[in-house]
């Protein structure tokens, strides 16, 4: 049967081998193609010599949540050909590199064996050993362009654009393409039954990684100083920061950076800077995985306590500890919403996919500022790290900044004096001043205990009082974050409930489950604090499945202490391997839910 | 050697050059215990402002956690204070200096605060080079904790609770010339002559300026067997360098003979002269410096006085390239490169 | 009216001028007369110069709570004259320094002024100005004895003891002890109203403060290594430490430490170290508070992950940030149970009062090896630094500690091969190695992903299988934390839950309610996992007041998420404002929810 | 200089003198880079230890988190094993060696595990002289995280990706120095001729051995520009002192002429010869060593060899007085005091 633009694929691959560069071409060949597209990769915590994955999902419906049966599989990886022959569905085909025999025990009747001498090829074409390892992916690339029916115009375009100050590496590339691509058609039927066939639904339409969205985030924010240490998944944001700064905030006058980006010596000395720099009046962020958000708890709860914004990017990985470095994950929830000891709350947001880092790393520094406190951007690696097909980010020419109430020297000098933390206004935040404006808003910012005006105190009364109100302002924040975004149907038996990178898969797995005749709402938070909406959405469902990928149900938590639902209805769906989600896992928990819940009525006592 | 005080009764009362008088650039009355060295520092703070004619709130106090810590608001009311985190209080002040290249950073800590939790930051706000006066309130104890020993106390030094420390202390002077620390100096609390023009020259300095004071804790170090002691501090203190600082705006002729001093311009156009008290003694030679601060430590003779300077340090902005406009004052208008570069830019993500 | 042996004073006094010798003189021979008393310090968070209180409460019914209303207060600090007068019960007294005269303002018709000139008594017997100083505080002492009718002769017994070597210290002391003595039953009616007169109620107790029973704890569970960073109010769990080890720690043949306590330069490093001497089969534990809990984040993750014991004393002080360091609270309840990034869920023991800090600690050590893992002691400052009258500590010298699954060489060389993570016993915990034991029991420990095997993994259902056996391990230990006390009443109409050093207030709220008829069950949970008599007790009760001091129902929410029990029922009472609970604020918020609940059910829709 | 190589094939096949072969000191295949100047340097301990004869099982490895900090699992197989967190390991090895002194201590870290973020607990481990080899592997980069500047990185070296670094490095070695540390080597992963020696010094020294090796990153600091390349280092190597380990229980002479040696007694009976490259050369001088260090680091010259060495060094059990057994290993009976000093001690709390 042929299936066009329906199908999955996975490279299996050594990493530190020039894969990469193939397999990203590959995608974004389809992507120009006009197809719907996704790619993950799945890479090992190691810089060279270990078994990496990289699979591409083609869905012309636009699904493009992980899939988990592959039709194709390349296999480039003679130490995990077992495990990737077995991930062959039955009748699907393997390509596998046949300048050495395959062993025999590896065999499957129900699939096909592509054969393609890519070292051969590569042998007789290079005579450069680096060249010949590199050039192999290209060659099974050229196989893949005959197998799949990809545009060679393409093809070429990207070449093109790609290699176009180097012109030997061009030609490398072509002619390795070529190789692989003659001996596809010689010897195999090409296309192969699942083939690609031109659409036009990426017009609108661009191919980017959730870190670099979020680094154009910060840009557009107008995030002046960002202070980080190096950890998997979040570095990239840095080094994309690093670049959109080098090219956009270069003074046109002076040559000099409009920016001030810090390498730290740690995490604790990065959120040092970001809270120092917010004290001072920049926009200042940070970028870290898990354990830096550990390491920062401690500064965390002064910048909370003491009132002061800072933006922290976690981009979430498989905890707890060092964990699975590059695998992705949902744990961190908890450990930000509450980060510090103490009584301490913060604001998070949940960004679902690579547009959302752009506009929730905005709204973050909005809401930090606003707020005058803390806010997580709670990505993941998934989110973080792969490409993803997204709308083409709007900007708006007219926003501005939402400082938040920050005084001038006019309004201070007017003032008989200036108290840091009263009056407060409807969202329970008061006006700071900041240094180097004028003496009449010098204020000693302190951790430790302090009252309504500001000043050191001891006493219970007045310690509570600002306790109270930083509770207050926090809920205040609830109407502030992102709504939820929220799909009802006609005669939804249940909702589900789920955050940030679920979405592909949820989506997916209502419309699947949709065609079975269950019918579902859903709701996806945006921020926490949760708003009325997320408090109806609950209301308004007897059941409600949680869809996340942590193991202890960090969202359902969050969602059981602070919305009025009564914890019983929200029930769990966790996956928490550290592959990106699927919809199958989502659908398969939804009906051993719903099938446990049936049993349980049948049994009820 | 400072410049003769004129024959009036209250000098400090006097207007500074931009008509500031030395009470308004103290603080808050200290809770500090009676007798407290921080105090002794806390006046020479204030009196530097003063002389200085620093406008107050282009100050930035920063401290971490520590009796030490506590000073800041004890002086200059007028400026904006952050009283941090145990030990953090180096990356607060790297990330404010980041945003306002324009204020002047003084940040107090302590030897706990600094060598133990903090030693980290320290070092590597050195690193960068950071352009702030950073004082060690350096009383080789724990003070808020009640007197245990810090990184800093000597070897065989005596706890009030009678302890002995065997532990080999960490000498934040050594430790910054050798981490290449473009300002470095030493001074004891109780020693207001020494230590206001080290201050002076140390604000005026562009770079991280680390200035070490012996500053007794009087109630958890202050008895015998101690070696941070007011009695102990006294009787070891060797003088090295006597700075007096000048600054550019109204330099003076001062007496010294010429041949027994030696200036360094520093990189506010400032000046300060260092009286050689040894005929060898070069502050712009690290080596050398090195080898000096050893000497005397193996006589048991704490140096002071300012030890090294380093006049082409260039500081962190500098080394980033940062603009010279405070950043958190460039306007969004400049920051923001709008929607036609995003249009163009996303025709590269695709 | 006369009161006997039920009243409570307020000494206000200026920190750093010896007043806590003759405080705590004054309590030392209350006790001492057999009388139940209590002692709160409440000290402000600097060395020397500033306002510090001491409570004393007298109560022959063993009521040792905060007390809120005071008979008697003695106004050593000129400076709080204006806030300790308003302090005084209506009909009781105030005892001055008339040295000077006191302020026409502060004149209260209600109350009894007793003026002793404190100074004049001292500047006439002292020439040396720092003893004048000093000894006024034994003055006042002095005026209290007759005032009071304290028995004399343990007064003298007890400046006998305390300065057995320091004769003429001993002469000073009664010097001054004797001319407040005398001016008292000179000028005033003695004894007060309210007064003393010996019972024996203390006679199988002692007098000991939570940190120093801590420490001792940590002694007889057998811990040779200790580190930590000093910070109050836990600095003197390590103090006692210290001179415990010393005393009962040399070896008797070489006079070398059994023990090693290393002060390390920070909280991250404290843990560290106590994670490498754990690992290596030590008994090990550290002690801090709030803020070191933050910083001890990361690594107490890789404790958890790794399956290291860990033994960490958190001596709550009011947070967030550097807080109130000097006093109370129980606001890190969160934070630690679900300390670090990623799915994690620790072991915590709520000590109640000194006997128990023994206790548990011991508990502590024998759960932190049984399970291989970190478990919080969660104490306070209340608890840690006020002296408590407690039962006399018992201990039974057959207790061996529970060393959990370790494997001695000779298991070893038998095995076929050793692997770190199975099989799992009932507890779901594997057998460790030791380092330095044999080489088949090699292993090598990771915070990183890792299979049952113990090899390192990236492959999602390898992981899984070991984070989801921790998750077991975390339910199993339930069962093995001490029971929650449970007391039952017939007739109850609601449970009181609480945990640590609420116990004291709760326990007299309990009896006030049901002297008005209000009857009530209590439980006081003493460690988390909550294991099936919390369940049951939540069970048994349609409402359930839960009372903590922080400001976001810490303790509700940990019910709330780790228990069956419907979040509605349970309801809270929060004092958070640093200084001990009295049973008033628990007699009060009972009382206003009973209220709240029956105006609800008068308007119920 | 390492004794002749003996004409058999295989020489370290040969068991040792406890009949252990080199395979025994072997560990799980590398997954590093191939050419990483980390697996040369996990040779050159595997061969230390052969040739030391430690029993496997009495080895401690630990490690934080990097490229580095992975190589513990490629040697000594028999050995037990930590792989902490990132800049962590120096405060995990000083708590294991804290409750079982009688292990061989050996932790290995690299620059942005040691001098960036683990540099406070680096610093402390050096000052309370915790007894252990600690080995940084110095590519003056972030190796598993891509390719970053550490802080050990020269000014002006450019990365990978084309940027050039701004910050002065820090130098372990003469950070060490000025510490206090009581061993201080440095070494070049390709040149296991001189490791070796080093490393079983390292390893039968008293106290803390910090040596730091200079261990290029193929993969993302091998390229021009770098000054942490092979091709850099080898040009800018200067060997100072070779030493060449003889542990006392095989004691046989070595071809070194009288004159251009200096031997120095371990703690553990062992000695260490050093030989003179240069004549003035004193390893137990810390002040000369400091000198000499800076003069060559002037002349762009990486000093290697063992450059410091304190015979009277007293470790951190021997300042804590811990009695000789094992922490771990004292029976509980003698360490519980029992009820009847429990109920003593309560009669004082009355
Ligand atoms: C994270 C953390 N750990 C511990 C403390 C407790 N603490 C407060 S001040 C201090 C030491 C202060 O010593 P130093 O910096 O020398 O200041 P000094 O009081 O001697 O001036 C400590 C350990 C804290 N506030 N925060
Ligand atoms: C707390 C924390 N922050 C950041 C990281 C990410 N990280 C892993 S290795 C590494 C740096 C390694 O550099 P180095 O120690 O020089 O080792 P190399 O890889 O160069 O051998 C970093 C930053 C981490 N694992 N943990
Ligand atoms: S304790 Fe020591 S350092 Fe602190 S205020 Fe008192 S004298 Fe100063
Ligand atoms: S990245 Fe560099 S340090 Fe890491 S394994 Fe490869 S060569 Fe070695
Ligand atoms: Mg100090
Ligand atoms: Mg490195």
């Amino acid at each position: 049967m042929i299936r066009i633009n329906d199908f999955a694929l996975k490279l299996a691959n050594v990493n530190g081998t020039g894969s990469a560069s193939a397999n990203g071409l590959l995608m974004q060949a389809i992507f120009r193609m006009g197809i719907p597209v996704s790619g993950k990769n799945l890479f090992p915590s190691n810089i060279q010599g270990l078994p990496t994955w990289y699979e591409v999902r083609v869905s012309k419906h636009g699904h493009t949540a992980r899939a988990l049966d592959y039709d194709l599989v390349i296999a480039m990886n003679a130490e995990t050909y077992g495990r990737d022959v077995k991930e062959v569905r039955s009748g699907g085909a393997l390509l596998y590199d046949s300048s050495w025999p395959l062993d025999a025990e590896l065999a499957r009747p129900d699939i096909t064996f592509l054969g393609v001498p890519l070292a051969k090829l590569c042998n007789e074409i290079f005579t450069d050993s680096r060249e010949r390892i590199l050039m192999k992916n290209i060659a099974y690339l050229g196989s893949l362009v005959a197998l799949l029916d990809v545009d060679m115009a393409i093809i070429d375009e990207l070449l093109q654009e790609k290699f176009s100050k180097k012109k030997a590496l061009r030609d490398s590339n072509h002619r390795a393409l070529r190789a692989g691509y003659d001996f596809a058609i010689e010897h195999f039927d090409c296309p192969l039954p699942i083939r690609l066939e031109k659409m036009t639904a990426t017009d609108d339409r661009i191919l980017i990684d959730g870190n670099t969205a979020t680094a154009l985030g910060c840009v557009y924010a107008g995030a002046t100083v960002a202070a980080w240490y190096p950890i998997t998944p979040s570095t990239s944001v840095m080094d994309a920061f690093k670049e959109f700064c080098a090219a956009y905030r270069k003074d046109p006058e002076t040559g000099k950076n409009n920016y001030c980006i810090l390498q730290a010596e740690d995490e604790l000395a990065a959120i040092g800077m970001v809270i120092g720099a917010s004290w001072n009046g920049a926009r200042a962020f940070t970028s870290t995985s898990g354990p830096g958000i550990s390491l920062m708890g401690e500064l965390i709860g002064l910048a909370y306590y003491a009132e002061i914004p800072a933006v922290i990017v976690d981009v979430q990985r498989t905890g707890p500890s060092t964990g699975m470095p590059t695998r992705t994950q949902q744990g961190d929830i908890l450990a930000c919403a509450y980060a510090s000891h103490g009584d301490t709350k913060h604001i998070l947001l949940f960004p679902s996919d690579p547009a959302e880092c752009f506009t929730l790393a905005i709204a973050a520094f909005d809401l930090a500022e606003r707020f005058q406190t803390p806010v997580f951007l709670l990505s993941d690696l998934d989110i973080g790290m792969n490409d993803w097909v997204c709308p083409r980010l709007k900007w708006d020419d007219a926003y501005r900044p939402n400082r938040g109430r920050v005084l001038g020297a006019d309004e201070l000098e007017k003032m008989a004096k200036f108290y840091r933390y009263s009056p407060e206004n409807e969202d329970h935040v008061a006006a700071r001043s900041l240094p180097g404006v004028h003496s009449k808003g010098a204020f000693f910012t302190r951790g430790s205990g302090h009252n309504k005006l500001g000043g050191y105190t001891e006493i219970p009364d007045e310690y509570q009082e600002v306790m109270d109100r930083l509770a207050r302002k926090h809920r205040a924040a609830a109407r502030a974050v992102p709504a939820p975004i929220i799909h009802k149907q006609v005669d939804a038996a249940f909702g589900i409930v789920s955050l940030g990178g679920c979405n592909p898969a949820v989506r997916e797995a209502v419309a699947a489950l949709a065609e079975r005749g269950i019918i579902a709402d859903t709701m996806r938070v945006r921020g926490f604090p949760f708003g009325e909406e997320v408090e109806a959405f609950l209301a308004a469902h007897d059941q409600v499945f949680v869809v996340e990928q942590n193991r202890d149900a960090q969202l359902r938590t969050l969602l059981t202490m602070e919305t009025s639902a009564p914890k019983e209805k929200l029930k769990s769906i966790l996956v928490y391997g550290g592959f990106p989600l699927s919809s199958r896992h989502v659908i398969d928990g939804v009906t051993a839910q719903l099938e446990q819940r049936s049993a349980g009525s049948r049994v009820a006592r | 050697m400072p410049s003769p005080k004129p024959n009036v009764v209250h000098p400090h009362l006097r207007p500074n050059q931009i008509g500031l008088t030395i009470r308004d650039y103290e603080g808050s009355m200290s809770t500090l215990c009676a007798g407290c060295g921080h105090d002794s520092v806390t006046a020479a703070i204030v009196r530097s402002f003063y002389e200085l004619s620093t406008p107050p709130h282009l100050i930035a106090k920063l401290s971490g956690i520590g009796c030490s810590s506590k000073t800041p608001t004890y002086f200059v009311g007028g400026a904006h204070g952050f009283n941090s985190a145990h030990g953090r209080m180096p990356s607060i002040a790297t990330g404010a200096n980041a945003a306002n290249r324009a204020l002047t950073y003084i940040g107090i800590s302590g030897d706990g605060d600094s060598l133990s939790i903090g030693i980290g930051q320290l070092v590597h706000a050195i690193r960068r080079n950071v352009d702030m006066l950073y004082i060690i309130e350096n009383n080789g104890v724990y003070g808020l904790t009640k007197g245990q020993f810090s990184a800093s106390a000597d070897i065989g030094s005596k706890s009030k609770r009678g302890e002995v420390n065997r532990f080999g202390p960490i000498d934040p002077v050594s430790l910054a010339l050798d981490l290449g620390a473009t300002f470095v100096a030493r001074s004891f609390s109780g020693d207001k002559e020494q230590l206001v023009p080290i201050l002076k020259a140390a604000l005026s300095h562009k770079g991280f300026a680390l200035v070490d004071v012996i500053s007794p804790c009087v109630t958890f170090n202050d008895h015998e067997g101690s070696t941070k002691s007011y009695l102990y501090t006294r009787k070891h203190l060797l003088q090295l360098i006597s700075a007096d600082f000048v600054p550019f705006a109204r330099e003076i002729t001062v007496d010294y003979a010429p041949g027994t001093a030696t200036s360094v311009r520093l990189h506010d156009g400032s000046v300060v002269r260092l009286r050689k008290v040894e005929a060898d003694y070069d502050p712009t030679d690290r080596q050398r410096v090195a080898s000096h601060l050893e000497l005397h430590r193996n006589r048991g003779e704490i140096a002071t006085g300012l030890l090294f300077v380093d006049k082409q340090a260039s500081d962190m902005h500098d080394t980033s390239k940062t603009t010279e406009v405070p950043l958190a004052q460039i306007p969004y208008e400049k920051l923001c490169p709008g929607s036609a570069k995003l249009d163009e830019l996303q025709k590269t993500f695709r």
